[in-house]
């Protein structure tokens, strides 16, 4: 597939790039923090989203949304990490990937409009402990009729607390690790017997414990048999996470780079020494490297091929990427990177959460390892 | 005093002396407002300053301890022994004493060593500007001389606990017109005067251990000019090289402690065949543990070697740069060990220690800019120990 | 033509004219001289050039192939598709070549460029000199013109295969007074004169792939001087550019390889569970995996950039850089993964590919010095792409 | 223990860096590698080593030895790593420890006062594949009356083209990969049944491939228990070869800081480039760090102690440090560097090799964290 976009997606692009900049500016990120606005984003500014189009980007034409692809999804996420956006974007998208993906007719056809109208939020809880785990589900869902009962606790689940319905991964038979037993369900996050925390993170960005105690849930895919699903998801949300990861890694080198251009001492712009300079083209490097591996990752996404690979990849690759660039800028700001005042640190404390998110790059390069089979 | 005797007799003394709860050694600097601020830590303060033990080395004539080096090394493997915290902390005992012994005139040291010592008077230093980081000696604050007092104004920055303190040693611009590294005069005032206005800075981490401090007609006495008029930049130096060769404490633990990332690896990521579960992880808590007790080793050398009398090596020049790096690596492992346990910022759905993980890991971003950048120290190394040229 | 056509009759012709003993692409350009010696390279070499297959983008008019660039694409396909070998090699297709037709009069690509399409005549690059490395512009070597003729005194360095070459491509200098990069003129000289000394260098692997070239009164016409006199510095840096964006070869392979780090592990230090057992030798794996597969998207992305009519962006400026780290790291990861048996020189103990493993870390270390040091690829990206200052 | 040398050891070291300098200097090495010597060392200065007590220095004074410990002969090894003096001192002082710390008293009063005037070369013979594995040996040894007989194949013994005799780790009883069954055996390189061959490494110093079919073997320590007994053997080895390396390091790193003084380009020294001045100082540290490894390392061997640890912590630490420095000192001095003719890649052609031998630093962290629990 071809590694550059086509004129629909430049032009999405220059409409984010816009829209971000002057809509939802990292001004408005720091306000919803230092208000601690419960919503964890502002509903005018996810208004202007939704009549943008961007909750239909990757919902097929036939449900109603645009059909543009993870693509054309990515370039957005892309301008909202440089702009540190908040909003439910990614965690719906992820969630109607997969009903999209494992979802019966039925469902798609309830589910898929009402999110490109921006109707309905969704989330994915599928972590129980503090690094990622797939298959490490002991929440278990039981049959009881047409619908399951689901008991169990998630946690750091991505918008958890705005969500309209959870996409909730449980096991019907087997133990916490097995990758078969494992089944997806649809649970109403404002049902009963579902108990949402939210959970205040360093990057002021939604996420929520969530208990169920035999909550209703809806059956999405086969039961017993989610692992597939679960992981088709997983890789479109590490890969759209990765887009995300990439437009802050490259505000934050932007940044970083300017600043060493007008900051002086010694009587000399910091830039001019040798040793700045050597790291800040290491950084590029690094970057320019990054913008390839998510381009391919979300054509992947688009034109049916293997994606595992890339997605561990991909997130691998931001992960370290944006560790990297979000560290480096810190110190080369020196005093004044660390006071709250200044923006960059928000760069450090996103990377920070996104790197702990849907696996760290130690998980992707045993999963990398794996998958080519050493 | 046989060292046996005074051995068994500070023990004793300790046992009877140090309240429970000022035995948590070692705790964060930044921290130390805080924890030096209980009704238990005030009364440490003043039964060890009564002895002298707050300042164990410094001559008795000021209220100092006296000890010679092998009754002091008793008295800090004693403390240890209890984790007892020092009786007093701060800039005064770490840095402008030792700059005033070395520098100060006789009066100087009387009007000020023994407040130090008692924990009366606590201080802070007045070094950093906006403009002047790394760049120190490109400062800009104005002092000017009128009958016999100095008045300042400008600003400086990262003035470490100026909220907390009575008095600031401070480096001004006493000629505008010299060159820049002789232009500088050493000063100290006092920070209770209309003057002086503090703000505290908010940091990434959350919290404000450092402050903007602004001079607006501020007064410092003619009889606290330290050293000479427009000399100051050699003292001040002087100073910095007490805070970048201050090595970690020596006393040694007994015992075996157990290694603490591989605890908090084994709570957050578990164990396979008694091996942590993911290897990378692993790794990096070998590699950290190596390099800290590589250095650990190091320290243990220069003190050997000066012990031995040997003229102290180029190997100080390591310290700061790598004991930074130690440390800031340090707290992120622990974060990153943590998961997204480790990324919580507040609320009951974190435990302390986690949310510590995380605030730590931001707080010791600085580690490796404050008191010299590792930038500022690896140039340090190549130019004044390699001898590396200058361009 | 259609393409469909042109790649069923280029295949066809492939299959019958390409000795199989040439269907072994890729070889190290070490190993160039040799590889293209044998009877069969001189066959393939003479049936490729008759079609100008050996320079299949360059105008038929000199000999050249004359593709367009979908039809080469196709072409590349069908030459990866049986890993045939190109049907020549060297400084003359890549370098000099493109650099007359950018540069040289058309008499001089009359002369020279069909030679270089038949294989007929071999070229060399005479830049470096001893005091003259990442420095180029401080090249001494000297060249007087005299009747016609320019008279070179002086000494070229890193001559990469001048033993073999017939003609060489060089930076003289022309004018001694003028500023550095002003006095330098772009000739071209036939080696086999007697003004002309070579001596191989041998390195670190045992091989001498490499040249001292010495000019004693050696002699370049002045019809072979390339742009104008005094000129040449321009002309030299355009030509390293051909060099250092010299990007690995695109064409697909079809089917999925197993990655060559992990079968060598296996074999040299096995599996537990499907697992290389050495988690820190898998982990290394994975990591040069994923930068190897990072920098070939990146080339994808840039090809395609490239052909979507996009101006060539910063994005090249990282090739040499990274590239020269990756193949470094490469040959050492091959070493190193063998353990002892990837540290040995020579004789029986070892097999082919193990002494192979252990020449080729040696000599790898050499790619991230020649061709622009990285520490030059870094001041470029990071003046030119980035903007940085000088100081 | 104290972390300086006293004056015996000072002397000691004083005296090495005189004779290393002036009678073993590289050109010497140089000189053995383009002769092809088969014994790979020179015979003349070996001869002075000896006559200098070196072959001593470890070996206590009831035998003949100077009993000058671990220390003593670490600062010897480091003046000959700067200079890449071949000797069979190393091997030889590490079978001595062997036998000093197994041998019988018989054994001891035979053999150690032979070390120490010189008159006996000894080498260990542990390795069995390309990669260190101390338990690894297939080998196996069989009782024969009061001796044994030993069949199997040894590679990488060090020295073992030179030595009078060979310490052979050898199996009684379980399989290559059991650390019960093992057994040392001294056996005589020139007895019936072994045959040895040199290997040619890339650092042009001495290692053998060794073959024993039914070879005569005397035991050393005890049947079947001999894990402690070659633990604690190879723990001297891997100290006593990181006080070599970190002579090399040492070397390497200051002849790389002198040439970026002197090397001009664009018109200044090159060491004058910040870029090379941070690399060059972070290499400063990793090599006072090593200063203090390699002693305290080498004080716990004198001073019995816990060697395992800082076995491991040392060899880690030089390998990685070793290889560091070399890499570093070929780029910085660019193309002379990568010659022959210059003597700088000499330096990284033996880290290569110290490296592999006694376990690289993948194996020393494994053991490093297990050792600690973890």
């Amino acid at each position: 597939m071809p590694l550059v976009l086509n004129e629909e997606q430049n032009m999405l692009r220059d409409s984010a790039k816009d829209f971000c900049t002057n809509s939802a500016p990292i001004a408005q990120f720091r306000q919803l923090r230092d208000d601690k606005i419960e919503a964890g984003f502002d509903q005018q500014t996810w208004q202007q989203m939704i009549e943008l189009g961007w909750t239909g980007i990757t919902v097929p034409e036939e449900f109603g949304g645009l059909g543009f692809g993870f693509l054309g999804l990515g370039v957005v996420l892309e301008e909202c990490g440089r702009t540190l956006t908040a909003s439910p974007l990614l965690s719906t998208a992820i969630g109607a990937a997969a009903i999209a993906d494992g979802g019966s007719g039925e469902q798609k056809s309830a589910l898929l409009p009402k999110v490109a109208e921006g109707e309905l939020l969704l989330a994915l809880a599928v972590e129980e402990s503090a690094h990622h785990n797939p298959y490490g589900a002991a929440t278990r869902a039981e049959k009881a009729g047409s619908t399951y009962q689901v008991t169990g606790k998630k946690t750091f689940v991505i918008d958890g607390n705005v969500a309209d319905k959870l996409i909730v991964v449980a096991r019907t038979s087997g133990n916490a690790g097995d990758r078969d037993g494992l089944t997806l369900l649809l649970v109403d996050r404002q049902s009963a017997g579902v108990t949402v925390t939210k959970t205040i993170m360093t990057d002021s960005r939604n996420a929520a414990n969530i208990s169920f105690d035999g909550a209703n849930g809806e059956l999405l895919g086969a039961e017993g048999n989610g692992a597939d699903l679960l992981d088709r998801t997983l890789d479109v949300a590490r890969i759209l996470l990765s887009a995300e990861m990439l437009g802050g890694t490259q505000e934050c080198f932007e940044r970083t780079v300017e600043y060493l251009k007008v900051r002086e001492q010694f009587g000399s712009p910091i830039g001019s020494f040798q040793g700045l300079q050597h790291r800040a083209s290491v950084m590029f490097c690094e970057v320019e490297m990054s913008k390839s591996v998510v381009l391919e990752a979300l054509s992947a996404l688009d034109d049916p091929d293997d994606i595992a690979e890339l997605a561990s990849l991909a997130k691998t690759r931001l992960n370290d990427t944006f560790n990297l660039v979000s560290a480096e800028s810190i110190q080369m700001h020196g005093g004044i990177g660390m006071t709250d005042e200044y923006d960059i640190g928000f760069f450090m404390k996103r990377s920070r959460v996104c790197e702990a998110a849907f696996g760290n790059s130690s998980f992707h390069r045993d999963r990398y390892a794996t998958i080519q089979g050493y | 005093m046989n060292l046996d005797t005074f051995r068994a007799e500070t023990r004793e003394w300790l046992e009877a002396n140090c309240p429970q709860s000022m035995r948590n050694n070692p705790f964060h600097f930044e921290d130390a407002h805080e924890v030096y601020s209980t009704d238990d830590a005030i009364v440490w303060r003043d039964r060890m300053a009564a002895k002298g033990w707050t300042a164990p080395t410094w001559p008795k004539a000021y209220g100092g301890g006296g000890m010679d080096y092998d009754t002091h090394r008793v008295f800090q493997e004693e403390m240890a022994a209890i984790k007892a915290l020092p009786g007093a902390t701060g800039m005064g005992l770490a840095m402008i004493g030792p700059t005033l012994m070395e520098y100060g005139t006789e009066e100087q040291r009387q009007r000020h060593i023994p407040k130090i010592i008692t924990g009366e008077v606590t201080w802070c230093q007045g070094y950093s500007e906006p403009g002047s980081g790394s760049d120190l000696a490109s400062l800009q604050t104005k002092a000017v001389l009128k009958d016999g007092k100095f008045v300042l104004n400008g600003q400086k920055i990262w003035t470490s606990g100026a909220q907390h303190a009575d008095w600031m040693f401070a480096l001004v611009r006493t000629d505008p017109n010299a060159a820049k590294h002789d232009g500088i005069s050493f000063v100290l005032l006092d920070m209770h005067q209309s003057g002086v206005t503090i703000k505290p800075i908010p940091l990434i981490s959350g919290s404000s251990p450092f402050c903007e401090t602004f001079f607006d007609d501020a007064v410092a006495l003619e009889e606290d000019l330290v050293s000479e008029l427009n000399k100051g930049w050699s003292v001040g130096k002087r100073l910095l090289q007490y805070e970048r060769s201050a090595a970690p404490s020596r006393a040694k633990k007994k015992g075996k402690p157990a290694n603490p990332y591989a605890l908090t690896a084994k709570e957050y990521i578990g164990e396979i065949d008694g091996k942590i579960a993911d290897s990378e992880a692993r790794e990096k808590i070998v590699k950290q543990t190596m390099l800290e007790k590589s250095m650990q080793l190091t320290v243990k050398r220069v003190f050997e070697e000066s012990k031995s009398g040997k003229a102290p090596g180029a190997t100080t020049s390591i310290f700061k740069l790598v004991g930074s790096t130690i440390s800031k690596e340090s707290s992120a492992l622990q974060s990153e060990l943590r998961g997204t346990a480790g990324a919580g910022w507040e609320g009951d759905s974190f435990t302390e220690k986690e949310l510590d993980a995380c605030r730590g890991w931001l707080r010791d971003r600085a580690v490796t800019i404050y008191g010299g950048t590792n930038e500022v120290q690896m140039n340090i190394i190549s130019k004044r120990v390699l001898g590396l040229p200058d361009k």
